[in-house]
């Protein structure tokens, strides 16, 4: 794989994945990949097969098992002036790093006045859906919201997840990038290997509509818009935002369809209370109040753990519940 | 107390290196004495005279042995149900069947033990059925996790087995608060727990006995050294020869043992057990070997080398404890094949007893959460109950 | 001090979380105390004072300097059944005990299917007001809601004080307990230090009102209660709930008053993306829809850190700021 | 592994016991050979024998001395001011001049420097002006942390000493990390951090230790021990009898000072700095007493007898370094009350500058939080400032 294309080609969300961190390594010598296992094997997912063969054992380490102790060195890193790329293994294993991230990391600019910062990603493997049970399962992007400080993108194509990445690797401030491993494998798109960064904070519209918008990120933006194309048959025309960034978000464009539509459904996979679909739902009944016909409906997981044994058919939302929700947008009287 | 590095070269022979580590694969249970790693039994199963033979009796050591043959059988069996796709997910414990069922015969049945993932001959020893094990591999509701956890991520307090939150080592502290607070309430309860040399690196590991230097818990925490966390060999995970020698720096009393060695595992732990009321914790480093896949979704060919696999075959607890019992007349071929033969009559019920359970109800996600659910859980299972009920 | 009294006497908040920790201590054989500090100078804001001497160092211990390592040690000791009171020095440094808050704690009891559960009270002094800077000065409360599995209490009296923290330990599951740093001196009053829990889950209407309802909770208690009172002579009838339970929130309170007033400004110290007040709309636009003259305003901190030489005077909200989104609720046009 | 119980007890002297503890107050530095405490001079000034007197030349070592007493100035001039009110808030460094002067001398200008909270020192030996130490502990808006910091919670880029984030210990893994970037860059840069007795119990120390075993970063690990993390003794915080035989559970290099012993301090720690790109991390224990308060909040006396405080009072570092000079007929009364004259002379100044300084705009609160604050913090800057306009 050479660094630069010029050509479309196909990738799945985990080639693209580890196309960008080949770039990334390949054209930064001061970009590193850290963590568990990410090494000879490429990751337990695999997502840096082949970077430690091609980089050396240098710039692509496999650290101890300790995610607090992972994250901590990165922020020493990225203080000296290393881009380190962190892998959690699972998401539901980085909380044992949340003050090293939100306390160390994304302050070190703030409390040195300016002097120091420390731009680094911090790729969180999230998400249920492969029978993991609640720690290998979980959605973890909310509790990096409140406080500030961290940059929050949540790619759901390939594209996405190579443009991102790459992005994440540019920004000079620490970003949190949320890969949905339920995708890893389940498309394969064309798109130019190109080295080109996604332009952060922008939503897309991932399908146009007319009587209520939906908004979510992330592993729900395949089952929004089966629901969306399904609610086409019964006649009610539905708009479909792929949030994209969560910090920041992109104010314009959800606001745009929100006045256009007046009917809110906000799609999450991540339990309920607090999850970002609180902030948005916060937001909007300020911003839109005027053009709100209908409750801000949020459709997320109950604030329970994720099931091992029926998590994936029960605990997850899917299309059928997205659809009640629009529903329930579409048709609430009071 | 700077370390000599001619010291710490020498032991160096234990570490287990990555696949292109250069070191030629060698057993260290060859250079037990050497490394200062205790045994009772060398590979031939032949008394090494370091430790005495632990006392057990004739019947005890047929039934050890037969119960590790039991462990074995199971993980055999898991293996092929997940790859037959009956089962969603495995977790080996080929090779560890020794530290399991011999750290926990040295403990009593009220004693308190906190596992780790690969522990059905913990959970057996504690007397739990076949068919709850099953019952938990294949997710079921009838089981005391109720079909919330991974396959192999078990528990049962009735067995005095409190389940971990899967998160490594996080429970390694859990463990020593509860042998503190044994402690502080007068109680007798001692308190068992297993963890791998790559929990060492966590903190928790750190919490966990630097409080109990200071508090003296009567807890035994057993290190696991397999040699690999997933694919990182024990050489990037720490620089020190050992991990028993970590117990130093808090204090802490500490000791490596043949963890395939069932009668040593017995020995040490037992002593240490013995101990705890006096003494506090006690580290113990069991130098083992992860023969299997660390879980189904793994592959060891990417990391290490059928060559150091092999060297770790002779010292196969089950080899090394059948000629044992062999050289002391208690064991014959007649015996091992009726053996085989019952477990897989055993495994075979309990599987098709498990496979015919009913999985968990949706409702019962949100049973356990509180004491007394809150309204907005009541709120949120009756909306997710009617929304499933509509599909 | 005795533990059970039938006479009403004056007490700070101080004092009550002293007399309700004594009380639990003495009463209850099960109540250790432990924390960095905790014993003999009776922790670094004096709330333990004189109880390592009474109870002794065995019950009240002085931890290593390790959050971590307190709650998860405290964490086993709940499962084995103590009821370990925990006290965090500062909410700034509770952070490295976040996974084994949100992740142990308030999950063995569903981890375990029922088997195993963690009664505890982790003490989290909040709140900016003392010139401490941002880690000595934090508000860390809505961390704990998403995914769920504790509950959330924030005394802002003397006797809730004292009957929560009584609660929290008599409560069979993990219990954050929020204390108001500012407030520890700030007044004393008059109870019962009779051992009786509060009831966990209701809210106080502090000041009943027509027109508009604020909803707040904590330190910023007192500043609502003066705003309301300034407002009342510009002829706005202001009525103010303390929450004084996050989780579970009293929603049959909360929605009588929104309903009556059509009117809603939630007020908290915490930053304001996904602060608490995130929820509560969320939840009011949705139960309430029909109800709401105006949008709901939030009064919060910014996003960024506590400011030490100017935060307490312009990082922190008052009643100035209140009065503000107060009147923006009041005269709202669209 | 095991350690005898005896040795354990020996050492025990050095542990600071809390009020009741029982053992009648001693300085450890008094029985430094017996406690394995490096030395070059005692309590008199005179050499010791143990460490060879460091290549320092006359005016050095007269300038070191000179920098010692200005950073006590500091201290006492600090404490007045909090307590009459001018400055918020106050964390003493008394009695720690030596550990924070002497080991900074030992590094290059362009090593880098992640700082505690007791470290005017550390900073002024960097070339830091009075006047900006002043404005910080002002909170004045003209100082590289724009007075957003607790009183002497510093740092300052042009001298490549970064500024902790407050929870202790936090940023040891951090010191580390940027260590190994270093050593990955190919750069020459070495490092040194500082951090307290308490802080070693933090999982971060266990996590900077252990990567530093495996990758060998070239940084120096300075433990202070100062017997106390505010109330709670040594005895309290780790069951071990040193700090420095920590590092054996890590493979860490580790030995122990006299850290009143500036001389001692400088050496120890240059040998530690010259061996880093070759052998990596050092662990340096440096064993001296926290002679203040915790902070002006605290209260000692309710936690320690201030006969142990007495005990420590001959072994002050400015004392035996001003006997040495004497001895050395480089120091007597009269440059002695001349330095304490312009030590005063020049804090004066200092603080009637930084004091006439202006404090930050409510505007830049919402600086520094990205590189490019987002719409977000925009629309939540101006709303902020229009509303405080309004009051
Ligand atoms: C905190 C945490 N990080 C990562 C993982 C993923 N994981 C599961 S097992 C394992 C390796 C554990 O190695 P070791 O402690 O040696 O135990 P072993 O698997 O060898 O028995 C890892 C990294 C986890 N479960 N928890
Ligand atoms: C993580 C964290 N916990 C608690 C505190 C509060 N605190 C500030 S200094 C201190 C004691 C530190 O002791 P030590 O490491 O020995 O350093 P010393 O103060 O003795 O120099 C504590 C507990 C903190 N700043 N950070
Ligand atoms: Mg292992
Ligand atoms: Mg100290």
């Amino acid at each position: 794989m050479v660094a630069i294309e010029s050509k479309p080609r196909k990738a799945t969300v985990l080639e693209a994945i580890n196309a960008a961190m080949a770039h990334a390594l390949e054209t930064d010598p001061d970009v590193v990949l850290m963590g568990q296992d990410v090494g000879k094997a490429g990751g337990i997912f695999r997502t840096s097969t082949g970077l430690s063969q091609r980089i050396g054992s240098k710039r692509v380490i496999d650290t101890p098992l300790d995610e607090k102790g992972i994250v901590a060195h990165a922020v020493g890193m990225a203080l000296y002036g290393l881009k380190p790329i962190v892998e959690i293994q699972f998401s539901g294993f980085i909380h044992d790093a949340f003050e090293h991230i939100m306390f160390c990391a994304a302050r070190y600019r703030w409390a040195s006045g300016g002097q120091y910062s420390c731009p680094m990603v911090i790729r969180a493997p999230s998400f249920g859906g492969i029978k993991g049970g609640f720690w290998h399962s979980q959605s973890v992007e909310a509790y990096y919201v409140h406080h500030g400080g961290v940059k929050i993108l949540c790619p759901s194509t390939p594209e996405d997840a190579y443009r991102m990445m790459i992005a994440a690797v540019q920004d000079p401030d620490p970003v949190l990038l949320v890969e949905p491993v339920p995708l890893y494998r389940a498309m394969s798109a064309e798109f130019v290997h190109d080295g080109k960064p996604t332009d952060i904070g922008r939503a897309e519209v991932v399908r146009a509509g007319a009587d209520v918008t939906i908004l979510t990120y992330g592993v729900m933006r395949p089952q929004s818009i089966s629901a969306a194309e399904d609610l086409a048959e019964e006649g009610i025309d539905t708009e479909v935002i792929d949030l994209r960034t969560l910090i920041p978000y992109d104010i314009e464009t959800i606001l745009a369809s929100v006045q256009k539509t007046g009917r809110v459904v906000i799609v999450h996979e991540a339990p309920l209370s607090l999850g970002f679909g609180a902030e948005m739902a916060a937001v909007l009944q300020e911003k839109a109040f005027g053009y709100l016909h209908t409750p801000i409906q949020r459709v997320a997981a109950p604030d329970v753990p994720y099931h091992f044994s029926i998590g994936d058919e029960c605990y997850k939302p899917d299309a059928h519940r997205i659809k009640l929700a629009v529903r329930r947008a579409m048709e609430f009287e009071f | 107390m700077a370390k000599d590095k001619a010291s710490q070269a020498k032991a160096a022979g234990k570490k287990t290196k990555s696949i292109d580590g250069g070191t030629p694969p060698s057993c260290p249970l060859a250079r037990a004495q050497e490394l200062n790693i205790r045994q009772v039994i060398d590979a031939e199963g032949n008394l090494v005279g370091d430790l005495p033979e632990p006392d057990l009796s004739d019947d005890q050591l047929r039934a050890h042995y037969e119960m590790m043959v039991l462990v074995r059988a199971i993980d055999d069996r898991g293996w092929t149900l997940q790859r037959s796709g009956r089962v969603e997910f495995w977790i080996p414990h080929r090779g560890l069947e020794a530290v399991h069922t011999s750290a926990t015969l040295a403990f009593d049945n009220d004693d308190w033990i906190f596992l780790g993932y690969r522990h059905p001959g913990t959970m057996l020893m504690r007397g739990v059925p076949l068919l709850q094990l099953f019952a938990q591999f294949f997710g079921r509701a009838d089981e005391p996790l109720k079909g919330r956890r991974l396959p192999t991520l078990m528990g049962d307090r009735r067995a005095n087995i409190v389940p971990m939150t899967t998160q490594v080592g996080s429970y390694v502290p859990h463990a020593c608060g509860a042998a503190w607070a044994a402690k502080i309430k007068g109680d007798k309860t001692r308190f068992l727990t297993f963890f791998g040399d790559g929990s060492t690196s966590r903190g928790e590991f750190h919490s966990a006995l630097n409080f109990a230097g200071v508090h003296k818990p009567p807890v035994v925490f057993i290190c696991e050294n397999n040699g690999w966390a997933v694919t990182t060999p024990t050489s990037l995970q720490t620089a020190t020869d050992t991990f028993a020698e970590k117990g130093d720096a808090y204090g802490i009393r500490n000791l490596r043992v043949d963890g395939n060695d069932p009668l040593a595992v017995y020995a040490v732990t037992r002593e240490a057990r013995d101990l705890a009321p006096e003494e506090g914790a006690s580290l113990i480093e069991a130098v083992t070997y992860r023969m299997g896949y660390h879980t189904t979704s793994d592959n060891p060919d990417l990391y290490r080398t059928r060559e150091e696999v092999a060297a770790w075959e002779p010292w196969c607890p089950l080899i090394r404890m059948r000629k044992y019992l062999e050289k002391r007349g208690l064991w014959d071929d007649a015996s091992e094949a009726d053996l085989w033969a019952r477990c897989k009559a055993d495994i075979d019920a309990a599987v098709k007893g498990a496979e015919a359970m009913p999985f968990p109800d949706p409702s019962t996600m949100f049973d356990d959460t509180f004491a007394e659910p809150t309204w907005m859980l009541e709120e949120q299972r009756r909306q997710l109950l009617e929304e499933l009920e509509s599909r």
